[in-house]
């Protein structure tokens, strides 16, 4: 048999973007894959399952086959009759994808939004106001000697994040799990919780005063309060000496921070905590992102308007404030009479209120699976797998950049993002003058 | 009936992560994302045994889920429900202005639904999005 | 000077950009050229008229163009932006951004109103009888200049954030806020009527923040308790106590005061024994 | 649009062939200038009008991840400056970092038709490309950072040069860089731990190689493998008092390595390493005793990073210097280090014209414009945008050419600093033609950009018209009328089209991307990929097979093929 092993494919699950998977391809089929998390060979060897290889609309009450032109065609009318058409999905594509679609919205006046707004976004909300102090995983992987996750659970979320870059790495001056300490802050003993040296568990909704107490706590001063989120000073006070005494600190943190009480507060906060590190010892800090691509979203956005998500292109420029100009907020006021979403499932993400009015307006989606936002939806373009199907270039969560690759044929006739989207772009700019 | 108040968390589950891979119509994702973690003490406080049906309520909405052992440790008085469509039906659209949604930390009632059933993806989205759904393939 | 009185044709669904919506905008303007005057609904450029019916009302003989605007209004941004004098009154939910930069005059809506009513705010004077959304007085994304002067008086509830990087200036909320009042606060007072959930004056630096009533916790770990005063002072009233006295954010080096109602707040109890010593 | 097209009667600017105003025809056809068209050309009557080689920027951050980190640290930069989306153009946002579209359209407006950004980490040069490919009409190249690479500080350490060069022509081909650029030799590895290093003689820990042996060294690499631009370096100790001798010292550190033919040193922005005294409180210029270095010496070439006052967004490679900047003014900042090469920071800053230590630097840039006396070696730049957004360039150009503006803006600035500096006694006013040479003939001969910054035949076809009447505007008294002429172009032609007209861009077209190739030996070739192949995995998280940017990832890729003497 003619099986053919590609090595050093790049992974497209989460943000940790692992560029060695080794691939072995089997007429035309994945039938293997090494050094892959559970998550990654999960997606490697199912992403044939529940597959849509064929552009539907909806006729009356029921989705009927068409082909990609009319399909086309039919998305391009509406939403450039819309006058508040929303854009979004982009974090499970590629940058080139990204880039057309930051034109569509641009060319139809709509909004423009990435899965950030409901992962990171308060993250970026944090850092226009605190900045960050940060760095590539590699400077992790060869100096910290004391890493944090904090309302992050690795162990789950982003299973080879420990090993291939933080705490279980070599690195050039750490050369194993001994040489670092590990401290885990959260609201409950996760599976990384239990690998860690230090383990401070503390209420739900409480991580905001925790972070105060703590950056008062390497500050110097005092503390007035005996316990704060369940956490008693001293246990605080020891852990602010840990932080001051280390060579090299990180501090990850997941969603447990940007979406329990305070959220883009919350990461104030911790970004404040890291900076004032910054004047006793080195400390960065990182965002666990979590979509393969939501950094690449942020970075491709960014540079054509200026602002990472959230983008209104209503009035000919961008604008930008999230809470007004995001997703979940556009919806919930109603504000949004027509969508197309990219990669993303917000049927099933969204808070009943916000997916309820998705499915008031025209909904088109393209995605390569069947999923609840495809079966709300009233055109269905599928699309290959960027980084299986199709190359693209993509976004680690440090912002290293890497081109994956194609490793196998998409479904006979199923397009890829770029094209799909281009050709849309095509027929919108044509109907539009 | 006992209800008891708790605090919800959802979050990524390493089951939710590959099962979704599987597709959203699996019923690997079923299992593994339509479900609630409760502490031992807390099922048995509503009368309820591991495997059976719970009713969570929020002040957003409602939704039947089954009762599942904690897969990593829980203190009383916190469920876990993996992401998904389950989760969401409970979670509010509030941003306080910042564009992110209630997910973690509402505070919810549990209650026994032992005699309801928990609904597929399309059962629930029939019930929540009226707009029909047809079989495709 | 005339009335203007708008009253909304339909109910809009899009956004809509009213930021030309203000008596400096309606001055000297006959009636045709109002209802020409172009804004945005959604990604569409309307005429006034084509949202509002308008009618100017020569009969009354105030100093000062004065508008009406009946309708729910959720929908807009910046009614009454940058305006310096005049007065806005909205019968109906008024919006968001409402009197952003404003820069004197007044506005009074009968209703509730969205987020970010008055920021960047400079002077002047807004009330609101029913509820607000969040950063009510706040900065805009990443500047650290929020409300610069003026007053903001809301009768309900507010969200999260009011007075975020506030610089002076007043802001009463008579019913309860959620959380985070004062973020970033540099001068200015707020005061908040009901309860509060917390996080009060973050990362202040300077200002006076004064709650009547519950605060759920402590305050910030980051604020040290100052003393017991019996009234607090906002412009000129005096506002009964007795209040815990604390300062912060010792974490910005901050001098900012709060004020915590003694009675509403029985867990703060314990900080009496640091009187004591 | 038009393959042929003439213009008449412009006075020319183009220093390189030695014209200075002289009244010229140009014609162009293919995008080359030529000798003739035919008589169906397109005729622009520049009659009363100033004609230049389209402007060359050697050093202006406009691509790439710190870029970007600063355009996300600050809405509020672009909120006030925005671009509003016409038939022929993308919208986006300005000020002091703008949005890739914007970068490019403002260029065009003013006349600039190539760019180089000066300092991309190699790690993450695949998006300094993806900005690149993103930004319209002008041609673009960029600087990778090797000044603290762990390979390179290795090869020097163990005094394996040959090697170090066949890495860093590796790196070229890798990253599709085209020069080296040096960022506080060793200072950024240091920050790593969040240390600093002071001089040019101090051992870098782990890696026992000094500022001085990285710069010897790269300066020595750049001649074995014969790159078209020179070493291009930001000297330690930049921002703080004193720093001068820093730079004076760096580039008498090479002076030895000079053939005579042509500088062999960049010093980048010696605005900011140009301070004198000891402390913030008589902080002075030391623009003099540079500037008579600089004429000494004819090894070495500088350019500006004039300051401008108002707002800006500072970012750097300099990681410990940005740290220090976020300490001093309180602002918000971004930091970012990346593994194994580098690390970059970001911080707003606002120059005060009453700020006595913004005022000195002011001068500073200033005097050393105006007391290097040879204008093929000090090029115009405000470091964009630590200094100042480029599309401050009009101004400049109006304080270089006008006594009168200068003074006007001297009584303006801090009085004690007004006092300090020499600025107030300097008399030279720059002409048309060093202005030229300055903005475009200088910097493109120093990328050794044969096509560009010139009008000769063959030359490539980029040309910038100003509304400005030599023989007519008494331009020393009229500052005001340059500043308004330099701001936006009659018209921009680039590769033979024109791209803007009195300010309107005509559509989306993109430029080149320039990078070098130097072909070492094959059998050093093959003995460094061994050689990388073995640390790889240890230095790095990603994979080598991963790491060189692949031949198709450009746009328009454009190769400087060079002759390594290895």
């Amino acid at each position: 048999m003619s099986q053919n092993v590609i090595s050093n494919a790049v992974c497209t699950v989460c943000g940790c973007s692992c560029d060695h998977l080794e691939v072995t391809i089997d007429e035309e089929k994945i039938v293997k894959v090494k050094n892959a998390c559970a998550m990654s060979s999960g997606k490697m060897l199912g992403y044939m399952n529940e597959r849509i290889t064929q552009p539907l609309m909806k006729k009356g009450n029921t989705l009927k086959p068409t082909t990609y032109d009319r399909a086309i065609e039919a998305t391009a009318k509406t939403i450039t009759k819309s006058s508040s058409p929303l854009f979004y999905g982009w974090s499970l594509t590629s940058n080139e994808a990204i880039e057309i679609g930051v034109d569509l919205a641009e060319e139809t006046g709509g909004f423009f939004d990435n899965t950030t707004s409901t992962c990171h976004g308060p993250t970026i909300l944090g850092v226009h106001e605190i900045g960050e102090s940060s760095c590539t995983l590699g400077e992790i992987r060869h100096r910290a000697d004391l890493v944090i996750y904090w309302g992050a659970n690795p162990v789950h979320a982003h299973p080879l994040h420990m090993s291939r870059y933080t705490v279980m790495s070599k690195g050039r001056f750490r050369k194993s799990r001994a040489d670092r300490k590990l401290i885990v802050i959260d609201v409950r003993k996760t599976d990384t919780a239990k690998l860690a040296d230090v383990f401070i568990q503390l209420k739900p909704n409480s991580d905001y005063e925790l972070m105060v107490a703590l950056r008062a706590a390497v500050r110097g001063d005092e503390i007035e309060q005996e316990i704060v989120a369940g956490v008693p000073i001293d246990k605080i006070e020891e852990l602010a000496e840990m932080l001051i005494n280390c060579e090299f600190g990180a501090l990850f943190f997941g969603l447990g921070l940007t979406m329990s009480a305070g959220k883009s507060k919350n990461i104030e906060a911790a970004l404040s905590l890291v900076a004032e590190l910054n004047s006793k010892t080195k400390f960065v800090i990182m965002p666990m992102r979590g979509h393969f691509n939501v950094t690449g979203a942020n970075n491709v956005t960014t540079w054509l308007t200026g602002y990472p998500y959230a983008v209104d292109f209503t009035q000919g420029f961008p604008r930008y404030n999230p809470g007004e100009t995001s997703a979940v907020d556009l919806l919930a006021r109603g504000e949004c009479d027509s969508a197309l979403i990219v990669a993303s499932d917000p049927i099933s993400n969204f808070p009943y209120q916000a997916a309820k009015h998705l499915t008031s307006v025209p909904l088109i989606t393209i995605d390569p699976h069947i999923t609840p936002t495809t079966m709300c939806s009233n055109i269905i373009l599928p699309s290959a797998h960027v980084g299986i199907e199709t190359t693209g270039s993509t976004y680690r969560m440090d912002g290293v950049v890497l081109e994956t690759r194609k490793l196998v044929d998409p479904p006979k006739g199923v397009k890829t993002d770029v094209e799909i989207l281009s050709a849309l772009l095509k027929r919108v700019k044509f109907l539009s003058r | 009936m006992k209800k008891l108040q708790v605090t919800l968390l959802s979050g990524r589950s390493l089951s939710q992560g590959r099962e979704k891979e599987q597709g959203k119509l699996s019923k690997s994702y079923f299992q593994s994302v339509a479900c609630c973690e409760i502490n031992g003490e807390d099922i048995k406080e509503i009368g309820l045994d591991y495997g059976e049906n719970v009713r969570i309520s929020t002040k957003y909405g409602s939704v039947v889920i089954k009762a599942i052992a904690p897969k990593q440790t829980l203190e009383r008085g916190i469920v876990f429900i993996p992401y998904g469509i389950w989760a969401t039906q409970i979670s509010g659209s509030e941003t306080d202005g910042t564009g992110m949604p209630s997910y973690k930390g509402i505070s919810s009632t549990l209650e026994s639904a032992k005699k309801e059933k928990v609904l597929t993806v399309n059962q629930l989205i029939k019930k929540s999005f009226r707009r029909k759904i047809t079989k495709k393939r | 000077m005339p009335k203007y009185t708008l009253r909304l044709k339909k109910k809009i669904q899009n956004p809509l950009h009213l930021d030309k919506i203000s008596p400096d905008g309606f001055i000297d303007k006959k009636i045709n050229s109002i209802n020409d005057i172009e804004t945005w609904e959604g990604n569409k450029k309307v005429k006034l008229k084509s949202i509002f019916n308008i009618k100017k009302d020569l009969r009354y003989k105030t100093e000062e163009v004065i508008i009406e605007i009946l309708g729910n209004m959720a929908n807009a941004r910046r009614i009454g932006y940058q305006m310096t004098k005049g007065k806005i009154t909205i019968k109906g939910e008024g919006g968001m951004y409402l009197g952003e930069s404003m820069k004197g005059g007044q506005i009074i809506v009968e209703g509730n109103t969205g987020s970010w009513l008055g920021s960047e705010m400079i002077g002047g004077t807004i009330t609101v009888s029913g509820n607000v959304g969040d950063g009510i007085g706040a900065a805009s994304r990443g500047t650290t200049k929020g409300m610069i002067g003026g007053k903001i008086i809301v009768n309900g509830n507010s969200g999260s954030d009011v007075g975020a990087w506030m610089q002076s200036g007043t802001i009463r909320i008579c019913g309860n806020s959620k959380m985070f009042p004062g973020l970033h606060m540099k001068g200015g007072t707020i005061y908040i009527g009901g309860n509060c959930q917390g996080r009060i004056g973050a990362q202040m630096i300077s200002g006076k923040i004064i709650i009547s009533g519950n605060i759920q916790a402590n305050p910030l770990p980051s604020f040290s308790f100052d003393n017991i005063s019996s009234k607090a002072r906002i412009e000129k009233d005096s506002i009964d106590g007795p209040f815990y006295v604390y300062t912060g954010d010792n974490n910005e080096n901050g001098k900012g005061r709060i004020f915590i109602n003694v009675e509403s707040n029985s867990q703060l109890k314990w900080y009496e024994k640091f009187l004591e010593s | 649009m038009e393959k042929e097209i003439s213009i008449l009667n412009a006075f020319v600017f183009d220093p390189l062939n030695n014209i200075e105003g002289e009244k010229l025809d140009v014609h162009i056809r293919n995008g080359k200038i030529v000798e003739s068209v035919g008589r169906k050309a397109r005729k622009i009557n520049a009659s009363g009008k100033t004609m230049m080689p389209g402007g060359v920027d050697i050093h202006s951050h406009i691509a790439g991840s710190k870029v970007n980190a600063g355009r996300l640290l600050r809405p509020e930069d672009h909120r006030k400056d925005v671009e509003i989306k016409t038939k022929h153009t993308h919208s986006g946002v300005g000020y002091s970092i703008p949005s890739t579209r914007t970068t490019g359209y403002r260029y065009a407006k003013m006349g600039y038709t190539t760019v180089f950004e000066p300092a991309t980490p190699p790690l993450k040069t695949r998006h300094t490309h993806e900005e690149l490919d993103s930004t319209p009409i002008i041609d673009k190249g960029c600087f990778p950072l090797l000044g603290n690479n762990w390979f390179i500080m290795e090869y020097l350490r163990d005094g394996r040069l040959d090697e170090c060069a066949a890495f860093v022509a590796w790196m070229m081909k890798a990253t599709k860089g085209y020069g080296i650029k040096i960022v506080d030799p060793g200072g950024v590895e240091v920050w790593g731990w969040g240390k600093f290093i002071k001089r040019l003689d101090d051992p870098i820990p782990n890696f026992d190689v000094t500022p001085r042996e990285i710069v010897r060294g790269l300066c020595k690499v750049n001649k074995i493998l014969n790159l078209p631009h020179i070493i291009h370096v930001h000297t330690n100790n930049l921002g703080s008092p004193g720093n001068y001798r820093t730079t004076i010292e760096t580039m008498d550190a090479v002076r030895d390595l000079a053939d005579g033919k042509r500088p062999i040193i960049h010093i980048t922005h010696v605005q900011f390493t140009g301070f004198s005294g000891s402390s913030w409180l008589n902080l002075g210029s030391g623009a003099p005793e540079i500037a008579d270095y600089v004429n000494d010496h004819n090894h070495v070439s500088v350019d500006l990073g004039q300051v401008i006052f108002g707002d800006t967004t500072t970012m750097t490679a300099d990681g410990p210097f940005q740290y220090f900047l976020h300490q001093l003014s309180g602002n918000k900042w971004v930091n970012l280090d990346v593994e194994a090469e580098t690390g970059s920071g970001i911080v707003p800053f606002q120059y005060k014209r009453t700020n006595y230590v913004n005022a000195i630097q002011w001068g500073i840039g200033l005097e050393l414009a105006l007391l290097v006396k040879d204008p093929w070696r000090v090029f115009m730049t405000t470091d964009h945008p630590n200094g100042g957004p480029f599309t401050s360039y009009p101004k400049v150009i109006a304080w270089l050419m006008s006594k009168k503006a200068r003074e006007k803006m001297i009584s303006r600035i801090n009085r004690t600093a007004r006092r300090k500096l020499d600025l107030p006694n300097i008399d030279r006013e720059y002409t048309l033609g060093e202005i030229a040479t300055i903005t475009r003939a200088a910097p493109a001969k120093s990328l050794t950009l044969m096509n560009k910054g010139h009008l000769g035949l063959g030359a490539d076809a980029d040309i910038a018209i100003y509304d400005l009447d030599p023989s007519k505007v008494d331009l020393e008294n009229k500052p005001f009328t340059i500043r308004k002429a330099f701001k936006e172009t009659l018209y921009t032609i680039k590769n033979g089209k024109i791209v803007s007209k009195q300010g309107q861009i005509a559509g989306n077209s993109y430029g080149n991307t320039f990078y070098t190739e130097s072909q070492v030996s094959k059998n050093l070739e093959a003995d460094l990929i061994k050689d990388i192949q073995s640390r790889f995995k240890d230095y790095y998280t990603i994979e080598l097979e991963n790491y060189p940017i692949t031949d198709n990832f450009l746009r328009n890729p454009a190769k400087i093929n060079c002759e390594a003497e290895v």
